[in-house]
């Protein structure tokens, strides 16, 4: 397992992971915390997953795509609290050729966000603490006291 | 007639993040009745205090796996409700 | 100017440079020499260019990515001996968010491959050298003696 | 009547990787008449011994730009002569 971790990520220990002398593309995909959302200014966050089936989730993930392209893949997400410039999620993606490391890439970022179950929690400069929804603004707003 | 314990199905739901601080509770232990769905467990879960402010169609999982609420459900199964996802 | 090294490249320096508190999104390619191309067990390569053009043309590249998104790109091309499994291109693009990185990114690297004069001589296991036509079979091929 | 040196641009065109091997040389110096062309360099090149082996319509640049077989040359410009780009 180890798709999830409470420790900083090293994106060049991800793909050390996945290099091969017989592939000559890598594509990398990093996201970090940033320093505002919705025209708010974030402070830091918090990112709490259901642990069993976001680990259970990624591998099913990396299969796929390992699956789909001639590619080896490696998937890293961060939990608990994370500072603007944290990485909370980064994949490397080897293959033969740019075209599917490109590919499989995007596919695996794709599919975490839209299958992982893991939620984050915004701590807003302004003292406001919001569970965020992509599909729509932040939920459950607990407003500065 | 069969032994009522053949009749229901034991099973956990787990709530998270925003639907665990609505209800203020993270796992609810439910019985069902035999051929229950997770659209029957969430229907439970939906009349206890708080349980209004989950959607009547909220991403499902039963044993690590993402499922629709008509999934039958089996006894010891664990549900998961989960909020809208926000990794990555 | 800079885009062109005859030093090792190092990815993670590449990122650095572009990393920014309100880019939550970095997408990134390697290009490394890879054992073998054509169905031939490649020993190692060297890269020549037309270095003051090569230069202003990785330029160009990446001023049109940065005024076509909104990004910041940084890009290294190596030049001179490499041998296997060393990384010969690397790009690393920030964005707000990742469809723009992605974009950009992709961007890149087919405007330097399409653009860039760059050229590689590819030195065989069985002492054959060649230089490399992308555009079909190596060129000038000098047998094994 | 203009004075014959008007009439002439000099020019210096560049040759890499598999064409400078072909030709044995890396730089040529050019004078051409008034008005000449990229293509109108690239005929002088292709007439040198090993010139035959640059195809019709390589690559070129002027300037350290890409620029087609129709450009105009002007007194210093260095023309390049590009064997299919192998970066990346």
């Amino acid at each position: 397992m180890g798709h999830l971790t409470a420790a900083p990520i090293d994106p060049a220990v991800l793909t050390a992971r996945i290099e091969s002398p017989a592939h000559g593309a890598i594509a990398s995909f990093v996201g970090q915390v940033r320093n505002h959302h919705g025209g708010r200014a974030v402070g830091r966050l918090e990112y709490s997953a259901y642990g069993p089936m976001a680990e259970a989730e990624c591998q099913r993930i990396v299969r796929e795509a390992e699956a789909e392209w001639p590619v080896r893949v490696a998937l890293e997400h961060r939990v608990g609290g994370l500072e603007i410039g944290d990485i909370a999620v980064a994949i490397a993606v080897s293959a033969p050729h740019r075209d599917e490391a490109f590919a499989a890439c995007r596919f695996v970022i794709e599919a975490v966000k839209r299958r992982v179950p893991i939620w984050k929690k915004e701590h807003y400069l302004d003292g406001a603490v919001a569970w965020v929804d992509p599909t729509g603004s932040p939920l459950d707003e607990v407003p500065a006291s | 007639m069969p032994a009522p314990s053949t009749q229901i199905v034991n099973v956990r739901v787990l709530l998270f993040a925003s639907y665990a601080d609505r209800l203020g509770l993270e796992s609810v232990r439910v019985a069902l009745p035999l051929l229950a769905t997770v659209g029957d467990a969430l229907d439970h879960v939906r009349t206890l205090p708080g349980g209004d402010q989950i959607p009547p169609r909220p991403l499902c999982a039963v044993n690590l796996v993402h499922a629709g609420l008509e999934t039958r459900l089996a006894e010891g199964d664990e549900i998961a409700l989960l909020p809208p996802l926000a990794g990555g």
